[in-house]
């Protein structure tokens, strides 16, 4: 459903040069929740901003349904990491999160409820009235969530969107991206740091190696497809996965790539 | 590398090009005295801008408008500084300036004359005193509009007094401020002229203006091109400038859009 | 350990203090500063013709202009030349604001034609509006229209450039988020490009404001067109100083309401923007 | 009345006219005479608009949008050799032939060290245009006294400025013309030359003119403005109390200084040889590129 | 050393009227490494800039070394939530990290020192002369945390620092805060929504209530001065106390507190 081939970006800057994203071929199959994981700085943004259609590649093409992917396709959602300034300071929170709705013409009165229950969902019901710069840092990055959540996309793309939230509000926000999925059988692709929250929410999680950028490692999630935040990270097959995430992502920002640990859980 | 200076040299003179040719063509047959055929105009172009003209009078003028306009950037982005961070000395003045700047400059000009004369300086001071409005109030919106967490970020650093300035609020601002030198570099070329219909006897406002007088018509409409081209080049060396000052600015603008 | 709050940061520090108070003090303290700024003005021009600085022949004490004003205030006539400077301005700023956005936006939203427009664009701007005395008056003589030509001309640069600048303004990251969604170009222009461009717009309006005003007042005072400008003339010529001053008084006057309007339109439209929102409450 | 006349709308056997005047002392028989009916008995519906000199008004009568214009006679003659289409219709204003007594003259500040126009040589003189009939009469006043007048600094500014240019010594001197001129000596200033009286005795200043293409489409009207002009001007000449009342209509000149201001002369017929001087002068000063052909451009 | 007493702070807008802050009281020893944890939009980022002098209290005061603080005090760094922005766009990396310190009179080889040394320890040696906007949002953060660092400030207040880092990169800060507050007897405020975080950094952890804002329990961490991230997380103490934390944080945002649990941790 999503291709991405050989994709190569590089910025060219004045006298900076830098090559964000070697060369990344991985697809995701319509409906898959797929997590991204990778040390600071190796392209998760740059991978997801060509995706979006945002940011033309360099080398390489991104495939949407077979389709390459010129502009931001329909239907398609984005959480970005600087959430702060996605957030258009001239609009209340309400008009911040009815706006993509108005404009895919959902009618009023459903464009009310949806943006309502979005607004629920992540905890800011209240906040409609205020201005984005009127909220703290966690409550801009879920009005940002509760956008893309009311907007109900076909594909979401998130990027670090549980970056400045408290540990409880994170484990009810990553509740709901599952029963989002679930719901609407989203594909989402989903940029964290936290190797637990990756292991928690994904089927596959992708490790991006250090710069220069390649697919470090895919790994399927063979956790039970119902999950809860306490029995799951209990789990010991959680533990498991997560020791091993985390083992490469050490390998990918010293460079190397711990084959063994590929083969323990590959096994 | 070659295609693309071609498709900006295009670019620049393209419509530019389009233009005189409709005006060409438009003109070519007119009877009016006060329109007279581009033609016409273009003749006698070579013979009223010789290089002794341009020395005795667009150097002087151009000398004049550099001043003003150099003196108008100091004092509007001085005083735009202090008005835009201080809100009360802010309320006091504005209604003041406000006044001021409502005022003709060609009613301006005798009270100007009272104090300061019907010199060179008298000259300056009114290119000033119209060119200096765009900068103080961008400066002042520029100014005001800092970002919170930067002023925030700079005063926990402890960044005050003229570093603050120098490394924050002038930065900060200077798209805006950019903005309004732009407005008052053509905006001085106008007051220039104007200040030329008092009390001068050179200077490329002052020509134009006896060519209308003397009812040189065609002489009238080069000297307007040659105003227009002034601005041009004026305009294409502050575009120079503009990108340096500014290198951070247009590629944090562009630097997602473009690539 | 010596961390120590000291002295000059405090004071410093009191700055955004003062403006968290609500609006409504600050807004009449304003009002009430700017009152006392035109004072001080009018004080001063009481005072400089009474020292001898300058003669009184030539710059009347304050006193004198206000009688003048009184006089004039009494007449039918004062109140139409006022009525017709508002007309030639407000039309004409109308105009030149409406064509300098709706440009200002395409020019700058789409990159080839702003660089097409760019050296024309350069070309035209300082070509002064006293020039183009001569045509106006030949297509309007000293009506509306001439005043209109001038004043439009001069002031659609002000409201065109402005734009221009403002948006080039918008955060990339706010674009990116419209343009994800499937904004399309004219609800981009509309919900963010416009608001985001807004405060250069603003700036811009003030200026052509004052140009306009300007323009209109030396269109009347030139080529006779009725209004405050020709009036002006009229006493000019007649060596009647007094009354010359009361009316470039009234046209002073006349550009500080006119931006008292524009700034109370602005906190309502800007109240989200820092420049506003830094000065209610921090 | 012709409806063909050029640009304007008759209504009623009435022709609206539209004349363009500068708002100064000059002109005052044109608004005696409206007053006094000179021109509705003419069908002539006249309206008088104002500008504040040849840029203004010119433009406007060749493009039709005034019927005539006012304005001095340097000027014309400039147009003339330019090949503006206009034509003379009726005489202006005339200086007063009296030296110590005219509407215009070369002022200094009582403690100015000139004493005569002869002192004027290599002075700084104020004019309200350069390059026209006050600096070439300006010239000639010196020549006559016995000066150098090339050395001249002519300096230009509009006659209101004047007064406070000469008192606060920004210029030696000024040629102005009423009311400013009764401003200065009013402050003790000395009038040191007479510079309408010296070229020519009772000097032709200003004259009203027309296009030729109204000439031609409607010589009637040209022919009916001409009389109620020359009937105005006659009436002023002699009624000079109602002119000084007139003053008040459209000027904002003070009462008192209405009262003792010198008026200039209104004759009716124009002073062909003192014109004729004029253009000689005009041409010995540069002002003119070609020579003005009065005869084309006097009816 | 740092007193915050009666602390009282209300937001006043246009119609919306917020009390970020309720009666925050505490006091925190000169020298010590205390981390702030709370809801998302409980006011933690107002406490720091009440603290921080940059926003006025509206009732209570804080205190430092005995003084109201009522401007920024001398020798105090902070690192903003919002490290996007709080970085000068247009200054190169190496200009937004030398600026303060050329503002301290730090002499000129010593600056470059330190900036080297501090962009080093943050993992960003070789991006000194890219200007902020050309760096990825986890490599934005860590050159506000090395302004910070560079600073040598002898009080340092963090708010998230460390939100848009990598798991491995978050380790190795984690561990730089640790050697910097040992190096220079720093007294560090640290706000963060990890709690594994706060209870791995502190000495003392600060719990806050959701709003109305108070402090819900300050929790004194006694686990070893010597801690490092393999054998600290793994010791059964650190896993009490961190799973207290939780406990407590998930109390403050249904609004009760586990006084039980406080109980069984402070026995
Ligand atoms: N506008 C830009 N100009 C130049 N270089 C850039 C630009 N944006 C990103 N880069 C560079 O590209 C690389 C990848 O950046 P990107 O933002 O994609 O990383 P990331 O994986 O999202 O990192 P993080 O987890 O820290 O957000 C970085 O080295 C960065 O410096
Ligand atoms: N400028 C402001 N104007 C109005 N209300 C504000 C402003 N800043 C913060 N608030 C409100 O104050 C409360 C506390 O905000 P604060 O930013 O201190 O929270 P926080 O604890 O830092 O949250 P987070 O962890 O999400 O960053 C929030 O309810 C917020 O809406
Ligand atoms: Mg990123
Ligand atoms: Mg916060």
């Amino acid at each position: 459903m999503l291709e991405v081939r050989g994709l190569n970006k590089v910025y060219e800057g004045h006298q900076r040069r830098v090559e964000a994203v070697r060369d990344l071929t991985f697809t995701i199959d319509a409906g898959d929740l797929v997590c991204l994981v990778g040390p600071s700085g190796c392209g998760k943004t740059t991978l997801l901003k060509c995706i979006a259609g945002l940011l033309a590649p360099t080398a390489g093409e991104v495939l949407l349904d077979g389709r390459p992917v010129t502009g931001p396709p329909r239907g398609m959602a984005v959480v970005f990491q600087e959430y702060g300034r996605s957030l258009f300071p001239w609009m209340s929170v309400r008009d911040n999160v009815a706006l993509p709705l108005k404009q895919k013409r959902v009618a009023k009165a459903r464009r009310r409820e949806l943006v309502d229950e979005a607004l629920a969902a992540v905890g800011l019901a209240g906040t409609e009235s205020a201005y984005p710069w009127q909220l703290s840092g966690g409550m801009q990055q879920r009005v940002a969530i509760a956008r893309a959540v009311a907007y109900e996309p076909e594909v979401l793309l998130m990027d670090e969107p549980f970056a400045a939230v408290d540990a409880q509000t994170r484990a009810d926000l990553e509740d709901l991206v599952r029963a989002l999925w679930k719901r609407l059988g989203v594909t989402i692709l989903f940029v964290t740091h936290d190797i637990d929250e990756a292991v928690y929410l994904g089927q596959q999680v992708i490790m991006l190696s250090a710069s220069p950028t390649v697919v470090q490692e895919r790994l399927a999630i063979d956790l039970p497809a119902e999950r809860d935040q306490l029995h799951t990270r209990a789990d010991a097959r959680f533990t498991h996965l997560r020791t091993h995430v985390y083992e490469q992502i050490q390998a990918a920002k010293r460079g190397t790539r711990t084959d063994a640990a590929v083969a323990s859980v590959a096994e | 590398m070659a295609a693309t200076a071609l498709k900006r040299i295009g670019l620049v003179l393209g419509l530019p090009v389009i233009l005189f040719a409709v005006w060409y063509v438009a003109t070519d047959n007119s009877q009016s005295f006060y329109v007279p055929p581009l033609r016409t105009i273009l003749s006698v172009f070579d013979d009223t801008w010789t290089g002794q003209r341009l020395r005795a009078d667009v150097l002087p003028s151009a000398l004049r408008l550099l001043a003003g306009y150099a003196l108008a950037t100091v004092l509007g982005v001085g005083l735009g500084v202090v008005i835009g961070s201080y809100r009360r000395v802010r309320a006091v003045a504005e209604p003041v300036l406000e006044f001021f700047r409502a005022i003709p400059p060609p009613v301006l000009v005798p009270v100007i004359m009272l104090f300061a004369g019907i010199g060179d300086g008298m000259k300056v001071i009114v290119i000033v005193s119209g060119c200096v409005w765009p900068i103080l109030l961008n400066t002042v919106e520029g100014v005001r509009a800092v970002d919170g967490v930067l002023a925030d970020t700079a005063r926990s650093y402890r960044i005050t007094g003229p570093a603050r300035l120098r490394h924050l609020l002038l930065r900060s601002a200077s798209p805006q401020i950019m903005a309004g030198m732009r407005q008052a570099l053509s905006i001085a070329i106008i007051l220039m002229v104007i200040s030329e219909m008092f009390a001068a006897s050179n200077g490329l406002g002052f020509t134009i203006v006896q060519f209308q007088r003397s009812f040189a018509i065609p002489e009238m409409w080069t000297g307007i091109i040659l105003l227009g081209l002034l601005g041009f080049v004026l305009s294409a060396l502050f575009r120079f400038a503009e990108n340096r000052v500014l290198a951070w600015y247009h590629g944090l603008r562009s630097a997602q859009r473009k690539s | 350990m010596t961390a120590v709050p000291d002295a000059g940061a405090a004071t410093a520090g009191r700055g955004p203090r003062r403006g968290e108070r609500r609006s409504g003090p600050v807004r009449g303290e304003t009002l009430l500063l700017g009152l006392a700024g035109l004072a001080a003005l009018l004080i001063l021009i009481e005072v400089l013709p009474r020292t001898g600085l300058v003669s009184a022949r030539f710059l009347p004490p304050t006193s004198r202009i206000a009688a003048a004003l009184a006089d004039q205030a009494r007449t039918a006539e004062f109140w139409r030349a006022i009525g017709d400077t508002l007309v030639g301005w407000g039309i004409g700023l109308a105009i030149a604001v409406v064509a300098g956005v709706v440009l200002g936006v395409l020019i700058g939203a789409v990159p080839l034609l702003r660089a097409a427009t760019a050296s024309t664009i350069e070309f035209l701007r300082p070509i002064p509006s006293v020039a183009l005395i001569p045509l106006a008056v030949l297509l309007y003589a000293n009506g509306l229209g001439s005043v209109l030509l001038l004043v439009v001309y001069a002031s659609f640069w002000q409201v065109l450039i402005q734009v221009l600048y403002g948006v080039q303004d918008v955060d990339p990251v706010a674009e990116e988020t419209a343009r994800s969604y499937g904004l399309g170009a004219w609800a981009r222009i509309r919900y963010v490009l416009w608001p985001a461009a807004m405060p250069y717009v603003f700036t811009g309006i003030r200026l052509a404001a004052a140009v306009a005003l300007v323009l209109a007042v030396t269109a009347q005072l030139v080529i006779g067109a009725p209004g405050l400008g020709a009036k002006i003339a009229v006493a000019q010529t007649s060596n009647a100083v007094p009354l010359m001053y009361a009316l470039i008084v009234v046209t002073g006057v006349l550009g500080v309401l006119i931006n008292l309007a524009a700034r109370v339109v602005e906190r309502r439209f800007l109240a989200w923007h820092q420049s506003v929102r830094g000065e209610v409450a921090a | 009345s012709s409806p063909s006349s050029g640009g304007s709308t008759s209504s009623g056997g009435t022709t609206q006219v539209k004349v363009g005047v500068i708002p100064i002392v000059d002109v005052a028989p044109i608004y005696l005479g409206k007053n006094k009916g000179f021109f509705s008995s003419r069908g002539i519906d006249l309206s008088m608009e104002t500008g504040q000199g040849g840029a203004a008004i010119v433009p406007g009568v060749v493009s039709g949008q005034f019927q005539f214009g006012f304005s001095n006679v340097t000027s014309l003659m400039i147009a003339q050799t330019k090949n503006v289409p206009i034509k003379v219709v009726a005489n202006g204003v005339a200086s007063t032939g009296k030296a110590g007594a005219d509407f215009g003259g070369v002022a200094v500040k009582d403690d100015s060290p000139i004493k005569t126009a002869k002192d004027l040589a290599g002075k700084k003189v104020a004019v309200n245009t350069l390059k026209n009939i006050g600096d070439t009469t300006v010239r000639e006043s010196v020549r006559k006294a016995g000066g150098d007048p090339s050395g001249i600094q002519f300096v230009e500014m509009p006659f209101p400025n004047m007064p406070a240019a000469v008192a606060n010594g920004q210029v030696d001197a000024a040629w102005v013309v009423e009311p400013s001129l009764s401003e200065i000596t009013g402050a003790g200033g000395r009038v040191v030359a007479w510079n309408y009286v010296d070229p020519a005795p009772d000097l032709t200043v200003a004259v009203y003119f027309t296009s030729t293409k109204l000439l031609a489409d409607d010589p009637d009207l040209v022919k009916r403005f001409t009389e109620a002009m020359n009937e105005s001007l006659a009436y002023a000449d002699a009624h000079p109390d109602e002119v000084r009342a007139v003053l008040g209509e459209y000027t904002e000149i003070d009462p008192a200084v209405r009262a003792k201001l010198t008026l200039p002369k209104w004759p009716t017929e124009i002073n062909r040889a003192a014109l004729e001087t004029l253009a000689g002068l005009g041409q010995q000063d540069g002002i003119f590129t070609g020579t003005p052909d009065l005869g084309k451009l006097l009816p």
